[in-house]
């Protein structure tokens, strides 16, 4: 049985030094209200997963300005001002992953892979340090899986097993990285008694779910 | 040629581009601009690739503002019916897997090759390629729309001197001042733009531009 | 626009000595009128890629049955027998793959992925002809992307677009299948006006579907 | 014991590894009996690797058969409330990803190693390995559900001489005769069948067994 939890404890789940991936794009379907409740837990020095680190305001990138973040692997950093002045002035570690590439990295860890090919990239500063392979001519990058401690995700309704469905554009990084965090917490908008969900329009199966938070705020 | 009458014209030329059934991702920026000069006997879908398909222009009404429906930009957008919602490794196949026809890009640089660089500039800015890299590499076609040149500077260079974002893959490139098509020999000049000449844009060029015996002027 | 065509002309379009996908578990979620029509039709010569064969009586095993096929890339075929027996006793040429091995072999071609790396068959005869990777001290299997000239799929509900719903387990392959072949024909029970289906609940974006055709009989 | 003793004898000794929350996946013939004695009072969940979680009893009534909800052999199923149905690619991903608690599998011949034999006999019967080989790779724990002989031959062997499935990956081997757990040092005999002795094992296994003290009786 998956467990309902406050708030309070969704957060007391995340520890300082941990690796966190979170839903969202440009903050939209990212789970708001675990992350003020970690903005005011303080926890500190996360390595933060993440399509973008959104503006100062809004979503993860509240956690880059209020400096509880070292770490961040995302495809954008543009709309946040604070995530490049800490990277070049207080040494946050930034590590850039073409989109497509990191939304499949988490997917492999996910799925039980161990890499896979990709053309995007090569001939580009993404190459470094990586093997660069040759099929049928073609050149491909092997990228590698990206796993998590902690998952922190965003869904519409969840029924009490943890299924969850998405509503338009809030689905992006959600599902995936619902497959590749050890724990995966999922902020509903709305708890549903289990089969209130049809399950032909269930996106992320209960399977993948450890606990269900209920949010308060959905666009803080 | 005052900013927005600019805008406009390379706005308007790229959508002459586009055909009857294309599947289209449009760049933030002025990549935007193009869905609003779509041919109205043609029926375009663009991608957005936050995660659907059949992204319709931003809604009028800021009352109607869904935080929930945004485009790659992080904003107000609407969706078309017919169109569809999906996760980001669904997005990133349908880009990298070569099934859009067109996707149209902003660019700092581009070079004699069809090599392009968008995303940083060393030491001063970095945004991060965001989706970029998996889009120039999956596109069928790529069209770069740009300003001509940069603070009087040229921006279609012999070489790319900033970090790369994919090698070999633009197809078109339009500007305020002309239409240049990248093949095998080098940058052909196909159109002019309404007030540039041959010369004009040869002087605003740093790349070797072949002229063809007649250089058409833009139908806009 | 998709073009909703007749099952002679879906029928048509698969030409002797093509290779197909051909959606559905156990004849579960397969194009039963198209696959009839085929047999009509006597198409030979034809390379089947589908998860199993299914009976000597049900799905695409009717075409194995009517000697239609000269090749075979499933992961079971224990369940017709005669497949097995034109394995052993005419040439029929099999090429076994474990299931998620083909799922994701499907996948990575629709995806423009050049290949993956899975533990899955390491160590066994699966592995002949591979390239085996160690990453971690975990031995990998580099395994490479399948496609396919046609794809045969079939879809509860279909929108005049070529936006796909699923019922049940009829899923299974459907939706990857619709990745990766050239030309996709979708057989629909019910085909629909755009918008009827919920643009949260479309599986499959219009975006890979290219012929639409209406079913007669679903588990002939 | 007759064939219908030994099998319930085999089933219920496996639905005792079962524990409260655990994701299973049951494989075609014996181990699905498994499900028939699941405790009343813990909660498991059964996948289906043809596309869903939620895997419930057979219909009684022939009359509600519905061929569109089928297990992973073809035969007429139910999903359970708050299942998911998914496609094939997410089936695997669940599966090879580490996701499943246990997997329970029939079996020709298992090794000392924990490697397994169960999908070919070359030049007599192939079947092919399904998903086989993708479940006892990603399967947190690998149950081998089987008569402890065939024909009063030996199919715990010293080391198989069919096929592999995969290696070294079995956990326990349930038989009528007895519960084996492998382990680095060899095969454990960790429970007798309702009617056999020690010397009968050994005497019916031709693979090392260790034999502690105490071997106590299954408690069925």
């Amino acid at each position: 049985m998956k467990k309902v939890i406050t708030l309070e404890e969704a957060a007391n789940l995340v520890k300082d030094g941990m690796s966190i991936m979170v839903g969202g794009f440009m903050g939209c379907g990212s789970p708001h209200s675990i992350i003020r409740t970690l903005e005011e837990k303080k926890t500190r020095n996360l390595t933060i997963i993440c399509n973008d680190t959104s503006r100062v305001d809004y979503g993860i990138g509240k956690l880059v300005a209020a400096k509880q973040v070292s770490k961040v692997i995302t495809s954008h950093i543009g709309t946040n001002r604070e995530t490049g002045r800490q990277m070049n002035e207080e040494g946050l570690e930034v590590e850039l992953v073409p989109q497509g590439t990191l939304a499949e990295r988490i997917r492999c860890a996910g799925a039980g892979l161990g890499g896979f090919l990709t053309p995007t990239g090569v001939g580009t500063v993404v190459e470094e340090g990586k093997e660069k392979m040759t099929i049928n001519g073609q050149d491909f990058l092997l990228e590698l899986p990206l796993s998590a401690d902690v998952a922190l995700l965003s869904g519409a309704k969840v029924d009490t097993k943890g299924n969850v469905y998405y509503e338009k554009a809030t689905r992006n990084f959600n599902p995936v990285m619902a497959m590749a965090a050890k724990t995966v917490i999922v902020e509903a908008r709305e708890i549903v008694e289990p089969g209130e969900i049809d399950p032909n329009h269930v996106v992320t199966p209960a399977i993948f779910v450890d606990y269900i938070v209920k949010g308060e705020n959905f666009h803080e | 040629m005052n900013k927005e009458r600019l805008r406009e014209t390379i706005a308007k030329r790229v959508a002459m581009e586009l055909k009857d059934g294309d599947m289209v991702n449009l760049g933030i920026g002025m990549p935007t601009l193009v869905a609003n000069y779509v041919p109205e006997d043609i029926d375009v879908t663009f991608q957005s690739e936050n995660g659907f398909l059949g992204l319709g222009l931003a809604p009028t009404d800021p009352e109607s503002f869904d935080p929930d429906l945004v485009n790659a930009g992080g904003l107000p957008a609407s969706i078309r019916i017919g169109g569809a919602f999906f996760d980001s490794t669904q997005s990133f196949a349908i880009i990298r897997g070569g099934h859009l026809d067109i996707t149209v890009l902003g660019a700092m640089q581009v070079d004699e090759k069809g090599n392009l660089a968008n995303w940083m500039i060393p030491k001063k800015m970095v945004a991060g390629m965001g989706g970029a890299m998996d889009l120039v590499v999956g596109a069928k076609k790529v069209i770069i729309a740009m300003e001509h040149t940069a603070k009087g500077n040229p921006k279609i260079l012999k070489e790319c001197q900033l970090p790369l974002t994919a090698v070999n893959q633009v197809d078109l490139i339009v500007t305020e001042m002309a239409v240049i098509e990248v093949t095998d020999e080098g940058l052909v000049l196909k159109e002019l733009g309404p007030e540039a000449t041959v010369q004009e844009v040869i002087d605003a060029t740093e790349a070797k531009l072949l002229i063809p015996e007649d250089v058409p002027r833009m139908k806009l």
